[in-house]
């Protein structure tokens, strides 16, 4: 069993009454294997340094962490889901880093009375007729980081966009709200499958159109081979896109090719504020890279958790965190945000660029905010239940 | 194996299952009734492999295209499993006759990949729809049953999952000593040979595919209507090499070896992924391990065990 | 779609063709030789790419790295043939089957053990950086023409190899001819070591290859298997020069489809044939020829 | 005039430049059996295949009761009641001995689709299978796997098939190959009495077996029939000898 105690050793050197105390006992669901297993990896890490800084407690309770591994896929998620909810008696489950599987888990969790918070994942169906009291989102809608990036687009004046995307949910969302976002004129519209290799078609087509930009939505590996094919063409475009195109666990794999790329999200490594620079420091430290948006989203999850813990009084039912998570306030690592009525967040998206610094290495340049106060569109639909 | 000893294993094994929801959580019941499932399928796929003599690697469509029919008829409107199973268990059967028939037209390591090759079609049609979610999949409401079963209730299904892998078993169990299993394992042994006494074994080995490819189905639609959730990965091909691996670690060529590989295979995979993030290693290593030490040997083993088979093969 | 643009795309299709080529030859020989499925060459893929940026990352130069790469996947394919794949040639299918698909699991998940989940950095070669101008308009990438053509000329290599040498001889007798070959005095596991070290390394350059155009990844080969796979199949098993007709035509086909049909056929409906078109070619051929193009 | 049980016209059939069959007719009657002699490579068992329906000619037909089945695959071949056994016993080598005769009798049948009964308890299936196994004396090994018997035991479990189809036409391809003197014997007595009952193409390296067994003879030599007719008229035919027995005309002499 990958669980673990924290705080333990330090409850037992105090008093009686702090020995006494129940651990909160967190369910930590993602993807830790295959392919897809670098999300939860740096989710991972992101969570455990939070919890490092917080010497090992969440409101000041001890905290036993159980890992599930969804490998990926909904059939095996809704098993994992079962196993902290039916067998180690979990009500809190966090992690969850891919749609899918919080789309196949959330019914049966929450019909089970479950509070799901989820530090990544963030599908449009679950913010609009899908919202549910006990389900938040803490980390970002998908539509968010491209809203921030069609409209810097617009206001950095480019005419014609090109616009590409992986061929599914997200990259609808992603692609879709840029260029709902944009003013100017769409020159395409590509989806590429989740699995190809090799885009050199499509940079062809693209070459041929002459945009005055490009907008971008890949990820994992399908982001470094288009990036790196992008920067091998030659095309003298400039490349936008949101978080995933670039990210800090993709710098190695990008190489050069990633310097110049702008980038739309909710958090960057490059933020000003105390809260972020102790966790970037902390993260580059453990783990010798910058930390990632899925790393950052694990490590605020903790503060946030932290904070409703205090908030609710050391209470951790699904019931008292709900309530404290709707009014928490906390010093998050992205500045200020705030929960909406459907329980996603409501934040600034910045952009950011991939440069090479001074030691040589990538890093990311602070290029101010792209749109303040960012919602979803998906809320109205939100009829949230009381 | 006697039929005292038999028996007797028989009746002890019914009470275990019986038992199985008042002593189990609704996890681990969750788990058998998986098992289960998974069992149905791998039954299907050891009437191709222990009994036809062929290696499909693609039969995770059959089990897509059952949780995907199911999905998208009760999407449609279709609620009731008595309308709904019938239907996605023919859409696999049709599949299954569709690309048996173009498959079975070639044998051994060119029916492998052809099966595959079919398989990676359907799975990019799944992938493909993108009002089903496309690569994300969709949810689906659990299918009713008249009122006679609460399909949200763990034991029911368990029940339900345990009657209908039982019946299907008796069934297969009478299928392969039918003169159709007969015939299908005279094809296996020698195909030349049953033609020139009058036999064609293409229609025997289509057949054999379609019942395999329904019975996959028909896991697919328990599959989707236990986990309540349809994604493309449920056609994937690794899925595939999944059930082919379930009918190796139980025993090719007879039925009960198919639900017993199933069970083997989801408790190692829990297992081992509660043990490790590393688990894909060792679950490989141990398949290698099966294969090179075992394979062989215990088949053979388990069949000199049982005076059934060694009369009439 | 513009002339220039055409011949742009034909040279994207070539390139793709001449890449799957490479790893579909490897599994075509072990089959034709030694009657055997190899699931486990799209690992070689993968190692290919992460041996060959680790030697590239420890010489600091890759054409220190290539070589040494290369012999690296010698010692792996061997290890393969002589611990696993030696055992099975005589056992079913399924054993075989299963036995490279565990290969597989193990080698994808080992490369996460050994070199980490994040994804490991290479580059284009100093030398092949740049593009050329193919035609008036179109630049085209060196090291793309340069996958092109060195994968090309291992393939007329191969040719040679198969129709001119003694090793050639005892490829294309075969593995109905296994008496035959043992008649002649020539050691058969020496053989079919051989034979899969050719394959395996061939299939393990295809990812080297790969490498700089692509991510080196967990799992890089698996989709580029299947499509090989593919061509395999189209192009009639054991057949090379079946392969290669195969690999160009799905090549092509994928090039061509994708930025065709989406064209043609609206998005939607466009996108989703495009994924297959590989797919109902190989059935359109199958229904024509059972055994593929190079049956009779 | 009576119909021909089976007859072959103008079959032929190449192998790249070689011609294997060369317009070769044949012609057998119901309750006659005609011996096929040749030295090797005269092109018998390719001649069988043809017949039979497993190599397709190039040219020519084959007819069975008149009724034309030279488009037919084997398997409708078989089911029409031309039968072949064959030279090297070819058995379902996972089944017992009467689950092999149990099988030609149950393919005999219009078709084995049927999914719930048990096989070995169909009697429709097992009792002919039974009489047969009996009828060759192989009753004491019948719920034997067919592995584990001796050669000669195999060639009459191979016969045994070939009857349990139901033929109306047998087709034997050196059914005493391989057998032992005295099991040759049993196996020509067995099979001077099948004679009555089908028309049968005997192919047979065993020149005492051919001439004590056949009503008439055709001998094949390169794919083409030299001779034909009474064995006693050929065996003293020049031709025959000079072609077929050549060296060993002696020997072949002496046998007879």
């Amino acid at each position: 069993m990958k669980s673990y105690l924290l705080g333990v050793a330090a409850s037992v050197a105090l008093s009686g009454a702090a020995m006494a105390q129940e651990p909160f006992r967190i369910g930590f669901l993602s993807t830790m294997s295959g392919v897809s297993g670098v999300l939860g990896q740096d989710q991972r890490r992101g969570f455990d340094l939070a919890l490092e800084h917080l010497g090992g407690k969440i409101g000041g309770l001890p905290v036993q962490v159980v890992e599930a591994d969804d490998k990926f896929s909904a059939a095996d998620a809704v098993q994992q889901m079962s196993r902290l909810i039916d067998r180690e008696k979990i009500q809190v489950i966090t992690g969850l880093v891919a749609s899918n599987v919080l789309m196949a888990i959330a019914k049966p969790a929450l019909a089970k009375g479950a509070l799901l918070i989820s530090a990544n994942a963030g599908p449009s169906p679950l913010a609009g007729p899908g919202c549910n009291p006990n389900l938040f989102v803490m980390s970002f809608q998908n539509d968010q980081w491209s809203t921030g990036v069609g409209k810097y687009l617009s206001d950095k004046g480019y005419k014609r966009v090109y616009f590409m995307g992986m061929n599914f949910q997200a990259g609808w969302d992603h692609t879709k709200a840029a260029i709902r976002n944009f003013t100017g004129e769409k020159v395409a519209e590509v989806y590429t499958p989740v699995d190809q290799l090799d885009f050199s078609a499509e940079l062809s087509q693209l070459r041929a159109a002459k945009p005055d930009a490009v907008y971008a939505f890949y990820v994992g590996g399908q982001a470094i081979a288009f990036v790196k094919q992008f920067a091998q063409a030659k095309l003298d475009i400039p490349l936008f896109g949101g978080n995933g195109l670039s990210d800090p666990t993709l710098f190695e794999g990008q190489g050069d090719a990633a310097i110049g790329l702008t980038l739309g999200t909710h958090w960057s490594a490059a933020l000003e504020n105390p809260v972020n620079k102790k966790f970037v420091d902390g993260f580059v430290k453990a783990h010798g890279r910058l930390p990632s948006e899925t790393a950052a989203n694990g490590y605020d999850d903790v503060l946030m958790l932290d904070a409703a813990v205090k908030e609710s009084g050391g209470k951790t039912t699904p019931d008292a965190l709900r309530e404290a998570l709707r009014k928490v306030k906390y010093a998050s690592i992205r500045g200020d945000w705030h929960f909406n009525t459907n329980q996603f967040p409501v934040q600034n998206i910045y952009m950011e660029q991939v440069e090479r610094k001074p030691d040589g290495k990538l890093g990311l340049k602070f290029l101010g905010i792209a749109a303040k106060d960012v919602q979803d569109p998906y809320v109205g639909e939100c009829k949230m239940a009381k | 194996m006697n039929p005292m000893f038999r028996n007797t294993i028989l009746v002890a094994l019914a009470a275990i299952f019986a038992a199985a929801p008042w002593a189990l959580d609704e996890f681990s019941l969750n788990l058998v009734t998986r098992m289960l499932i998974f069992g149905i399928a791998a039954m299907g796929v050891d009437l191709l492999v222990g009994f036809a003599g062929l290696v499909p690697l693609g039969h995770a469509a059959f089990l897509g295209l059952g949780a995907y029919a199911a999905g998208i008829l009760t999407d449609m409107g279709l609620e009731s499993a008595f309308v709904v199973w019938p239907l996605a268990i023919m859409v696999g059967a049709l599949g299954a006759a569709i690309i048996g028939g173009l498959s079975l037209r070639s044998s051994g390591l060119y029916f492998i990949m052809i099966t595959l090759a079919f398989a990676q079609m359907i799975y990019y049609v799944f992938q493909s729809l993108r009002a089903y979610g496309g690569d994300d999949g969709f949810a689906l409401t659990r299918n009713t049953f008249a009122g006679l079963i609460d399909p949200y209730d763990s034991r029911a299904f368990y029940f339900l999952t345990l009657a209908i892998t039982l019946v299907i078993f008796l069934l297969l169990l009478r299928v392969v000593a039918s003169p159709f299993g007969v015939a299908l394992r005279a094809a296996r042994d020698n195909e030349a040979r049953l033609a020139a006494v009058g036999l064609p074994a293409f229609g025997y080995r289509l057949v054999a595919f379609i019942l395999s490819g329904a019975l996959c189905a028909f896991a697919g639609v328990l599959l989707a209507n236990l986990t309540g959730y349809i994604t493309p990965g449920y056609g994937s091909w690794p899925q595939s090499g999944e059930l082919l691996m379930m009918v190796l670690l139980g025993t090719a060529g007879t039925i009960w070896g198919g639900l017993l590989g199933a069970a083997i295979f989801v408790a190692l995979s829990e297992v081992l992924s509660e043990v490790s993030d590393h688990w894909m290693f060792y679950l490989g290593l141990l398949i290698v391990l099966r294969v090179l030490l075992a394979g062989g040997e215990t088949t053979k083993l388990l069949k000199r065990l049982d005076p059934r088979r060694r009369a009439d093969g | 779609m513009t002339f220039s643009l055409f011949v742009e795309q034909v040279f994207n299709g070539l390139q793709l063709g001449m890449l799957l080529f490479l790893v579909a030859v490897g599994v075509t020989l072990v089959f034709g030789v030694m009657n055997l499925v190899n699931l486990s060459q799209g690992a070689l893929v993968m190692m290919g790419g992460f041996l060959l940026a680790t030697a590239t990352k420890a010489t600091s130069s890759y054409w220190l790295g290539l070589p040494l790469g290369i012999a690296a996947l010698i010692v792996i394919a061997m290890l393969i043939e002589l611990l696993v794949l030696r055992r099975l040639y005589a056992r079913p299918h399924i054993d075989q089957v299963l036995a490279t698909f565990g290969l597989m699991l193990m080698f994808n998940e080992g490369a996460v053990m050994i070199w980490g989940r994040d994804p490991v950095f290479m580059a284009i070669p100093a030398a092949l950086e740049g593009s050329v101008t193919l035609l008036p308009g179109v630049a085209y990438p060196i090291y793309r023409l340069a996958v092109t053509i060195f994968a090309g000329a291992l393939g007329v290599a191969l040719h040679f190899l198969i129709s001119r040498t003694r090793l050639g001889m005892l490829i294309r007798a075969g593995a109905d001819k296994r008496e035959m070959i043992q008649l002649l005095g020539v050691d058969i596991a020496f053989l079919y070591l051989m034979v899969f070290c050719l394959g395996g390394v061939l299939g393990g350059v295809a990812g080297m290859l790969l490498g700089p155009i692509s991510a080196v990844t967990t799992g890089m080969g698996d989709p580029i298997l299947i499509l090989a796979l593919v061509c395999v199949v189209i192009g009639g098993l054991g057949s090379v020069g079946g392969a290669f007709v195969a690999a160009m035509l799905v090549g092509m086909c994928d090039t061509f489809g994708r930025v065709l049909l989406p064209q043609a056929l609206g998005a939607g409906t466009g996108q989703a044939i495009a994924n297959m078109i590989v797919y109902l070619v190989m059935a359109a051929i199958l229904i024509w020829r059972p055994a593929g193009l190079a049956s009779r | 005039m009576v119909e021909a049980a089976l007859a072959a016209r103008s079959l032929s059939k190449r192998f790249g430049s070689l011609l294997v069959t060369d317009d070769v007719s044949i012609e057998l009657r119901a309750g006659e059996a005609l011996g096929l002699i040749g030295p090797n490579g005269a092109g018998k068992s390719t001649l069988i295949a043809q017949l039979a329906g497993r190599l397709p000619p190039d040219s020519g037909q084959v007819l069975l009761e008149g009724r034309d089945v030279s488009a037919l695959p084997a398997h409708a071949r078989a089911r029409a009641g031309l039968v072949q056994s064959f030279q090297v016993p070819s058995l379902f080598s996972s089944f017992s001995t009467l689950a092999n005769v149990a099988i030609a009798a149950q393919a005999a049948h219009r078709h084995s689709y049927s999914f719930l009964r048990r096989a070995d308890r169909a009697r429709e299936y097992v009792e002919p299978a039974r009489a047969l196994i009996e009828e060759v004396g192989l009753s004491h090994c019948a719920d034997r796997n067919v592995g584990a018997l001796s050669h000669g035991e195999r060639r009459y479990v191979e016969l045994a098939v070939a009857l349990a189809a139901r033929p109306k036409a047998l087709l034997l391809d050196e059914p005493l190959a391989g057998l032992s003197r005295a099991e040759s014997e049993r196996m020509i007595a067995f099979i001077g009495k099948l004679k009555k009952r089908y028309a049968i193409l005997l192919v047979e390296h065993d020149m005492e077996a051919v001439f004590s067994l056949a009503d008439s003879l055709c001998v094949l030599v390169q794919g083409r029939i030299i001779a034909r007719g009474a064995p006693a008229a050929l065996r003293a035919d020049p031709a025959v000898i000079e072609a077929y027995l050549g060296d060993d005309a002696s020997s072949g002499g002496a046998h007879a």
